[in-house]
């Protein structure tokens, strides 16, 4: 019976937390406040059973997502531009607009866990029942991701396959001479061909430019 | 019994969010969100044993490891600017 | 034995509680940086380790208790650590740790 | 960080710890919580974490980009692999009961592949970003 009161003060802490992001200018603070977000979001999913869900919050949030935010925060400025003067109505009335949708939206949703709700109607029932003959191996969430659905996982790989190639088509990758002596400074190894920082600094901006034994 | 525990862990949570919402330095701000991933490990531990379900220890596990490497990357974020730095040799 | 059992855990519940809820309200209401990181390293471990602790012995011997020490020892190497990273990163980022308050030096009174 | 000298050496300990801990997702997620995704996750953070403080230089050597750039295709390569196989075994795309004699076994080893697969693609891509967004000077 405490379960409910730890989830309601696990979601005000989000609301808290969504609130001072909005307000705050200082970017690494926010980047500070998304990694408590993340870490409050798979507080509720462990409420809610989901531990695959939660673990994943838990591995992706806490680690590597802070991580690369804090990485994008080095090659971007600290802080927020100041915004500018006057009551931005437009994108207030979109904003209101889109949130009154929503929230329409969602009467029209089952109660969370109701076992009537069209997504435990069609395939759900079979998974859960048939995954122990079927499959043999006691995590359902397995079961139906590497096997029922081994086409969605498929899929998502692929992403995150693209995904990764995307980004180092755009932003490169840097590389280590293959014959370079250990040097004791980490900054004397900056790249291939560059020996001053600023000359890699300034030909590594353009994106995309095909590199000796490339990329992309 | 696990029922006090939550509460005492969830207050003490709020008192962390508050540091981190308010903290006028940034360290202030990186203590909060240690101190508060500690607790969501000890909250999910809690969670865990309140329901009954052990498998969720694994994930409060994950988190005492991995909150641990979130800190050193703001350490060195904060103390470089940068992350290629700061290897071997002279920092 | 399952009485003593449950008496134990519940008093190193109310520690650990305590310890938690005194170092939230040390992380609100104390004065400066090195004050509040005395109040979260505390919580750190005398919050963290008797509510592990209390839990291990609710679970008694299984895999459960070995993953609760396995937590708990992740806990004290790296809460520690870190708080300790932190002070010195901001010990060298110019954080004033006021702790050597000279009584012959008068301008202390901004802080 | 040289200068954070118990940093570095409790970072030591865990390092292994964690990659034990990432092979344990991996190759328990049959029966607990985790799989591929979270444990390719894990790993990639501990050999951050190794970055991170003993500098990006010591792990380029170790783990290249090139060799990362492989092994992110290979393993949707394993995953799809496991699929044609399935498929020239005489069943369909990623029916994984045509890999042994009996069903579940069968699925046993198909899940034990896709999530082998799932796991090096994404740790390789998690490093291949972070090489991506860290390895370069910052534009100021």
């Amino acid at each position: 019976m405490i379960e409910p009161v730890i989830d309601i003060l696990l979601l005000a802490f989000m609301i808290v937390i969504a609130l001072a992001v909005v307000r705050m200018r200082d970017l690494f603070g926010v980047a500070m406040l998304f990694s408590l977000f993340s870490l409050l979001s798979a507080g509720v999913f462990t409420v809610m059973d989901a531990a695959d869900v939660a673990f994943t919050e838990a591995a992706v949030g806490a680690g590597i997502s802070t991580i690369l935010m804090l990485a994008t925060l080095t090659r971007t400025a600290r802080r927020e531009r100041p915004r500018a003067k006057g009551v931005p109505i437009l994108p207030l009335t979109v904003v209101f607009i889109t949130g009154a949708l929503l929230v329409f939206g969602t009467s029209d949703l089952p109660r969370l866990g109701d076992p009537d709700a069209p997504i435990h109607q069609h395939v759900a029932d079979r998974y859960l029942q048939r995954s122990g003959e079927e499959i043999g191996i006691p995590n359902v969430v397995t079961s139906v991701l590497a096997s029922y659905r081994g086409y969605d996982t498929l899929g998502e790989t692929a992403v995150i396959f693209t995904a990764g190639i995307a980004v180092i088509a755009l932003l490169g990758l840097r590389r280590r001479r293959p014959r370079q002596e250990r040097k004791t400074d980490g900054r004397d190894a900056l790249g291939e061909t560059t020996v001053m920082p600023t000359a890699g600094m300034a030909d590594e901006r353009v994106p995309g430019r095909p590199e000796k034994g490339g990329d992309g | 019994m696990f029922t006090a525990a939550a509460i005492a862990v969830l207050i003490t949570m709020a008192l962390a969010v508050t540091r981190a919402i308010l903290g006028p330095t940034v360290y202030d701000r990186i203590v909060a969100v240690n101190m508060f991933g500690t607790k969501t490990v000890l909250i999910i531990a809690v969670i865990a044993f309140l329901k009954g379900r052990h498998d969720l220890l694994d994930i409060a596990l994950v988190y005492a490891l991995i909150n641990f490497i979130g800190i050193v990357a703001v350490l060195k974020f904060f103390e470089y600017g940068e992350f290629s730095r700061g290897g071997r040799g002279r920092p | 034995m399952e009485a003593v059992l449950d008496i134990l855990s519940w008093i190193l519940i109310v520690i650990g509680g305590t310890f938690g809820i005194i170092g939230g309200l040390g992380i609100v209401r104390l004065p400066t940086f090195f004050t509040r990181i005395h109040a979260a390293g505390m919580t750190e471990t005398m919050c963290a380790a008797p509510i592990v602790l209390a839990m291990m012995l609710q679970a008694g011997w299984s895999l459960v208790t070995f993953k609760l020490a396995a937590i708990l020892l992740f806990l004290f190497l790296t809460s520690p650590t870190s708080s300790h990273a932190l002070a010195k990163a901001a010990l060298h980022g110019g954080v004033d740790p006021m702790a050597t308050r000279d009584p012959e030096e008068p301008e202390e009174a901004e802080g | 960080m040289l200068h954070h000298t118990v940093l570095r050496v409790v970072s030591k300990l865990l390092i292994p710890v964690i990659m034990l801990f990432a092979l344990y997702v991996q190759f328990h997620g049959d029966y607990s919580p985790g799989g591929g995704f979270q444990a390719g996750v894990i790993f990639a953070a501990a050999i951050i974490l190794y970055a991170l403080l003993f500098g990006l230089d010591n792990t380029l050597e170790v783990l290249p980009p090139d060799l990362l750039q492989w092994t992110a295709a290979l393993g949707v390569l394993i995953f799809a692999g496991v699929g044609i196989d399935t498929v020239l075994m005489g069943g369909n795309f990623l029916d994984y009961n045509r890999l042994a004699a009996d069903g579940p076994a069968g699925q046993h080893l198909g899940i034990f592949l896709v999530e082998l697969g799932v796991g090096i693609t994404v740790t390789s891509v998690m490093l291949l970003l972070y090489y991506a967004f860290a390895g370069r000077n910052p534009g100021k």
